[in-house]
């Protein structure tokens, strides 16, 4: 009988060691581990495991601390709390860049004045690969996927809100003007594309 | 009577090698034992110690030691600094000998510093760190200042330009009429008697200064003007036919 | 004669709030993170983070926590504890897998101590080629690039940040310094003069 002994006697009970065991893999994970994992590194069953979280659950939460448990696709994870959101967001933020590339320019200038409009159909204009530089508007949200030519069809791309907002545009038609260029869209569609094919390869 | 020391046989114990001189001689010589991997200062301090305990100078080992312990340090010399042999050799020998010692005692710091980052690591095994972003961290936004729309324009226009036609101009040399400047210098020479040709040409191409030469000769060939330079690269001076004497000054005054 | 009242009330004190941003900062930074950077994130300052990670090294200790607070590469990270380290070795490749070789050791040793070095520098000091130690420790990212000797020149190798916090240092001024020859020179001249003491005049 000496089983329930050793409960009493023991300060630190095998949950609240496993926990610790548990946080530590959390820490280092760059994933969100499954309780699978952890229960195969811990050397312990899923039951356990699952202890083990529950303590951590409780411990890392809203309120409680600045790190919560979560968890999220299958796997559980450390992250910042709610009210650390803020802070979290300034460590991350990056210097507020100037000004764009000519050829983002060239290439934001084209989306927007000629309409949704796919990547063969800007790099015709361009008379160079876009792939790259929509990528990039794509990545900093001045373009967006809007549709497809057709059902098999290439993406058209078009600009966004962000794009309307850093450009101080109430919307697309506050764009200036271009009538030297031509009289509508297709016109200067047409009149760029011409200038694209006399351009040396 | 004195004993002999037989250098060959002085026992050595050493960091990297424990027995007998010559044995670590022939393990050096058949390249089973790294020289680099030896300190040579530390034999040098067993030999004298060896020495002292006999509280007699032996000459003759002291010179058969001397002989063993200089190719050794040749032989690490060389195994340490394989492509600056040449380098070293070019010195004075007490420069080359400060210059070995320098590097010896670099390296030898760099071991000492590279055996307590072993320690180290050796502590550190068991910390495990997060080495990748991890999993839930804010996503890094990039932030644009606001810009004009004209700029937008801009590009587009650019877009819209021409390109300009093919350019063949470096194809051929295009050489300014000599006439040109056979009126220009005797427009020149009717309100001057004289001029410097430099002065004239600055800023003209080099055809030009060459083709505004040319029409020179053909002036003087037709006894309108008289050219002088007082020597090699002074100022060619070109003055009318009729001041030709005024000018024979100037070059005999050079 | 309300303010009294609150202090009794408020169970959080502004200390331990700080605290709680500070862990999420932590929680979600991939390297150390300098007072500074904390200090700019929270928007306070830096006096203040000193009192919250003094509050969160007393909580992220060995023994109590498997995750561990330390002061490392020019900041404070969160690692595993070394309790934890079989189980994590179960789940994560450790930061150098199979150690290293004495000749990457005394390579590692030259551009730690000597700063940014080309490669002809570092094999003038180790007697030896170092191409192959050098790209390996650039593979491990241990070393980096870190500029060229002028415009054509040689590039030069640094030590990197992970180099920091594998061997568990502070910065590279926590290098302790290697004691230079000179004592062995004059050991090695008394014992030369002692001899020479008794040699027949």
């Amino acid at each position: 009988m000496d089983s329930p002994l050793r409960l009493i006697t023991t300060e630190v009970t095998p949950a609240s060691e496993l926990a610790k065991t548990v946080e530590a893999l959390l820490v280092v994970a760059s994933q969100p581990l499954p309780v699978e994992d952890l229960a195969a590194a811990a050397e312990v069953d899923v039951l356990h495991i699952g202890e083990a979280l529950e303590l951590l659950s409780e411990r890392y939460s809203e309120e409680k601390s600045g790190i919560v448990l979560e968890l999220v696709a299958g796997g559980w994870a450390f992250r910042a709390s709610a009210a650390a959101s803020e802070a979290c967001a300034r460590l991350f933020e990056k210097p507020v860049e100037k000004g764009l590339s000519q050829a983002a320019l060239e290439t934001l200038a084209i989306v927007a004045y000629l309409g949704p409009m796919t990547r063969p159909e800007v790099a015709r204009i361009r008379g160079v690969n876009v792939d790259g530089v929509i990528a990039g508007l794509v990545e900093r949200g001045l373009i967006a996927e809007g549709g497809r030519e057709n059902e098999f069809g290439a993406i058209r791309y078009r600009t966004t809100p962000l794009f309307e907002r850093i450009f101080g545009l109430e919307s697309l038609a506050a764009l200036p003007r271009v009538d030297d260029l031509g009289a509508d869209v297709t016109e200067i569609r047409e009149r760029l594309e011409a200038v694209a094919e006399k351009r040396p390869a | 009577m004195v004993t002999p020391v037989a250098v060959r046989e002085l026992e050595l114990d050493l960091d990297a090698f424990e027995g007998p001189f010559d044995l670590l001689l022939s393990l050096v010589l058949r390249d089973e034992l790294p020289l680099r991997e030896l300190d040579l200062a530390e034999i040098i301090i067993s030999f004298i110690e060896h020495l002292h305990a006999k509280g007699e100078l032996d000459l003759d080992a002291c010179g058969e030691f001397l002989i063993l312990i200089s190719a050794l340090l040749e032989l690490k010399a060389r195994a340490m600094f394989p492509e600056e042999e040449a380098e070293l050799a070019e010195l004075e020998p007490e420069e080359a000998a400060e210059e070995l010692a320098r590097r010896l005692a670099e390296y030898r710091r760099a071991k000492e510093a590279a055996n307590w980052l072993r320690e180290r690591l050796e502590e550190r095994r068991d910390y495990f760190f997060r080495m990748g972003p991890a999993p839930l961290a804010p996503k890094s936004e990039r932030k644009l200042a606001p810009q004009s729309p004209l700029k937008l324009v801009e590009a587009l226009r650019g877009l819209a330009v021409e390109p300009p036609e093919p350019s063949t101009t470096h194809m051929a040399l295009r050489f300014p009429p000599t006439s040109q400047f056979l009126d220009r210098w005797r427009a020149l020479l009717r309100r001057r008697t004289r001029f410097d040709f430099d002065q004239e040409v600055a800023g003209l191409s080099r055809v030009e200064i060459a083709v505004a030469f040319l029409a020179l000769l053909e002036l003087r060939k037709q006894n309108e003007i008289a050219i002088a330079q007082a020597g090699p690269f002074a100022p060619i001076r070109i003055s009318r036919a009729d001041a030709e004497r005024s000018l024979s000054w100037t070059a005999h005054s050079a």
